[in-house]
């Protein structure tokens, strides 16, 4: 098998593995918002959310196997599980290590939200957005041709649209109907010690 | 309460919105699939190197870029130039 | 002789009988057990708390849920704007409460039980905090006292389980229901202060009570809290009060999750758990509020609406916009006069609202309608707009 | 005793999303505040896939799929 192949496919299912992530990223934040038209149920994008992480995964491994085996770099499994373990491009690497393993968590508390229950489930899930950083982070470090025309384009418009979703999620701010009325009348009703 | 048929309205829309659903993650996948290929190349295309070797790479990627035709006779060149890239990258 | 009362002995006005005396007058607190149990299946006592529930059953289930932890409330929570007897029986008879609670105790074989007293109940508090404080060391550890937020909620059986559990007196999702999961996770006795009352009483005799305690509100001379036979005819009841004070027009019975009847029916029916739920009507918690021919009813149901929109956790979304929705529908009706539209909206909002809680607020509140619209159809259907409105 | 399921929604749990009856449109409609109403009773077997959608797809866990239940005594 060919290495070059390799390098490439590594690269190459890097850059797609950001892409989804960011999309998986902004769909979920379009959830959180409720976001609904005719034709496009709140259903869809919770759905497409769902099969897209789990997609990003896919190629996430793609990437970090072709990473991995190939004899040039020789990485060695090591790094691709613990951070700041490969003598090559230490720093960047290790982002990219951490970032696979939050997203790690967080699908997979998500595959057991049902017996972690839901509060321990969105404490995880908060975690993406300190994975999701980092994984941008990894691509523009340690991407050979990070900054190749190509790239950064790709880059700046997953940064763009992920940034976009969540400044309109601190602008929504809740979306539950109930939130502000619940919270007063329990304010009002709370006997717990030390208040 | 509820007429039958604005029910079965619902529940069109629901097989719809799941028909779409399923062509949406199909089309991702796709798309992703081809996009390992299609980066992969550009990859290759922008990659760093000396103009000869980067203008041959050029031609032979953008020849076959769309996707896994990349193992093309162009090895070689890669292997060496790729090589050059680590150095320069740890530089 | 006749069976004995809950406020026999000295005149309740005069405040709390001390321990000495309350013994004196009653004799020592009697055993517990499977047999007080049985026998309060026999005597048929129903929970004068609001829901009625077979007091029997309820201690049944409970001992049958319980391993050895179970736990004992005495709900003085006292929630219903209108009913004062609760409060007037703890400020009274603190230590009748009390045997019925340590009954209770020895019977479910309980380690703990709690005393809720609604927190701006200050008399009923300081009472029933110096009866326990006459209880023997024993009965001290066991009891304890917590205050309830005065809110109307707060009263429901599981609500009060989370705020002895919690210290937040908000309803929480049943089932299962306290009696099989409650304090701690442990079988939970949830029991107003009148019901143990009862039971203190019927150990004591080995026979059924026969009164029950009411709170005559609104329209009448003297309103206030009243001892009565079961079956004692309302209008009796109302006599007691000192009569209605001016004409009356309809009666409202057991509160803001009780009845309307119009005034000619309400006047012979006897007052009896088990008589008025033959006749599809509730004792509730025991108010008898008499409204006055001169105030308009639609008013005063879309009054008492508001208030039970507002008293919504806001937990349960049915119950929140279901009920704020309902109660803004009468108060347009009220302000601005009828229109059909909100006549068939109060239907429809109504049957959507209907058993969509975790707890009964929304049902109660529903029903509470219901029952208007069915009693002052005409004055729903042929309201003139006008802005009088009622607290 | 069947094996049957039913849905059930946890009133204080649910915020309203309404996926649930977007997605089980035969058994689940919206109230006029957008909270699901469920038709009581069993599901039927060709249901199941999507009310198990249904339970899933939930975003605060508030449906849940438990055997027909025998009615229990509630207390106020």
């Amino acid at each position: 098998m060919n290495n070059t192949i390799l390098w490439y496919a590594t690269r190459g299912a890097g850059a797609v593995s950001l892409v989804l992530l960011s999309a998986v990223v902004v769909l979920g934040i379009l959830s959180v918002l409720r976001v609904q038209s005719t034709g496009w149920p709140r259903f869809l994008t919770v759905g497409l959310h769902r099969n897209l992480a789990l997609m990003t995964l896919v190629f996430l491994a793609l990437h970090i196997v072709t990473a991995v085996v190939d004899p040039f770099t020789h990485l060695g499994w090591l790094a691709a599980v613990v951070p700041f373990s490969s003598y090559y491009r230490t720093f960047w690497l290790g982002l990219g290590t951490i970032a696979f393993e939050l997203l790690l968590a967080v699908v997979l508390t998500s595959l057991v939200r049902g017996l972690i229950g839901q509060v321990a489930w969105r404490l995880v899930h908060w975690l993406t957005y300190a994975c999701w950083p980092f994984a941008v982070l990894h691509g523009a470090g340690t991407g050979t041709d990070a900054w190749s025309a190509w790239l950064f384009t790709l880059q700046a418009i997953c940064v763009g649209a992920v940034l976009a979703a969540i400044a309109y999620r601190l602008m929504a701010g809740s979306r539950d109907p109930l939130a502000r009325e619940r919270s007063s009348f329990l304010a009002d009703v709370d006997r717990r010690e030390g208040r | 309460m509820e007429s039958k048929n604005t029910i079965q309205d619902r529940v069109r829309a629901r097989d719809a919105a799941m028909r779409l659903l399923n062509r949406l993650t199909a089309g991702a996948a796709v798309s992703a699939v081809v996009g390992v290929g299609l980066l992969g190349a550009i990859g290759a295309y922008t990659f760093p190197g000396t103009a000869s070797t980067s203008t041959s790479t050029a031609s032979s990627s953008s020849s076959t870029s769309s996707s896994s035709g990349l193992q093309t006779s162009t090895t070689p060149v890669h292997r060496s130039s790729s090589s050059g890239v680590a150095v320069s990258g740890g530089s | 002789m006749s069976a004995p009362r809950l406020l026999d002995g000295p005149n309740p006005s005069i405040g709390p009988e001390r321990l000495a005396a309350h013994v004196r007058r009653l004799g020592p607190l009697p055993k517990g057990g499977h047999g007080l149990i049985d026998l309060l299946g026999h005597t048929g006592l129903t929970g004068r708390g609001g829901a009625g529930f077979p007091v029997g059953l309820k201690w049944k289930a409970v001992a049958a849920a319980s391993h050895g932890g179970a736990v004992v409330i005495v709900n003085g929570a006292e929630g219903e704007p209108h009913s004062k007897k609760d409060r007037h029986l703890m400020t009274s008879r603190p230590h009748l409460i009390l045997d019925g609670a340590m009954l209770a105790a020895a019977s479910l074989r309980a380690k703990q039980v709690v005393i809720s007293v609604g927190e701006d109940h200050h008399a009923a508090l300081r009472s029933m905090t110096e009866a326990i404080n006459e209880r023997s060391d024993h009965e001290r550890r066991l009891i304890r006292i917590v205050a309830a937020p005065g809110r109307y909620v707060a009263g429901d059986s599981s609500a009060t389980v989370h705020l002895v559990d919690a210290g937040i007196a908000t309803p929480t999702t049943t089932p299962p229901p306290p009696h099989e999961r409650g304090v701690g996770g442990a079988a939970t006795l949830v029991q107003n202060v009148e019901t143990l009352a009862h039971v203190a009483l019927i150990a004591r005799t080995g026979t059924a009570t026969e009164t029950v305690l009411v709170t005559v509100a609104g329209a009448v001379r003297a309103p206030g809290v009243l001892e009565v036979n079961l079956g004692t005819p309302l209008g009796e009841a109302v006599q007691l009060a000192g009569g209605p004070s001016e004409a009356a027009r309809a009666v409202m019975l057991g509160g803001y999750f009780g009845r309307w009847i119009e005034a000619a029916e309400a006047w012979s029916l006897p007052i009896d758990p088990h008589g008025l739920r033959e006749r599809g009507l509730s004792l509730g918690c025991g108010v008898i509020g008499i409204l006055p021919a001169r105030q308009c009813p639609v008013c005063e149901v879309a009054g008492i609406m508001r208030y039970l929109a507002r008293e919504s956790s806001a937990q349960c979304g049915p119950c929140f916009f279901g009920l704020r929705a309902l109660a803004d529908a009468c108060t347009r009706i009220a302000e601005r006069g009828t229109d059909p539209g909100d006549l068939q909206r109060l239907q429809r909002w109504s049957g959507e609202v209907q058993g969509r809680g975790a707890c009964k607020h929304p049902d109660g509140a529903v029903m509470f309608l219901q029952s208007a619209l069915k009693t002052f159809g005409d004055d729903f259907a042929h309201h003139p707009a006008h802005l009088r409105r009622s607290a | 005793m069947t094996k049957k399921l039913e849905l059930v929604v946890d009133r204080i749990k649910c915020d309203g999303r309404g996926l649930c009856a977007e997605i089980l449109p035969e058994r689940i409609r919206l109230d006029s505040w957008g909270y699901p109403i469920v038709t009581p009773g069993p599901l039927p077997e060709h249901l199941m896939d999507l009310a198990e959608r249904a339970v899933d797809d939930c975003p605060v866990l508030a449906i849940t799929l438990r055997r027909a239940a025998v009615q229990r005594p509630t207390t106020k």
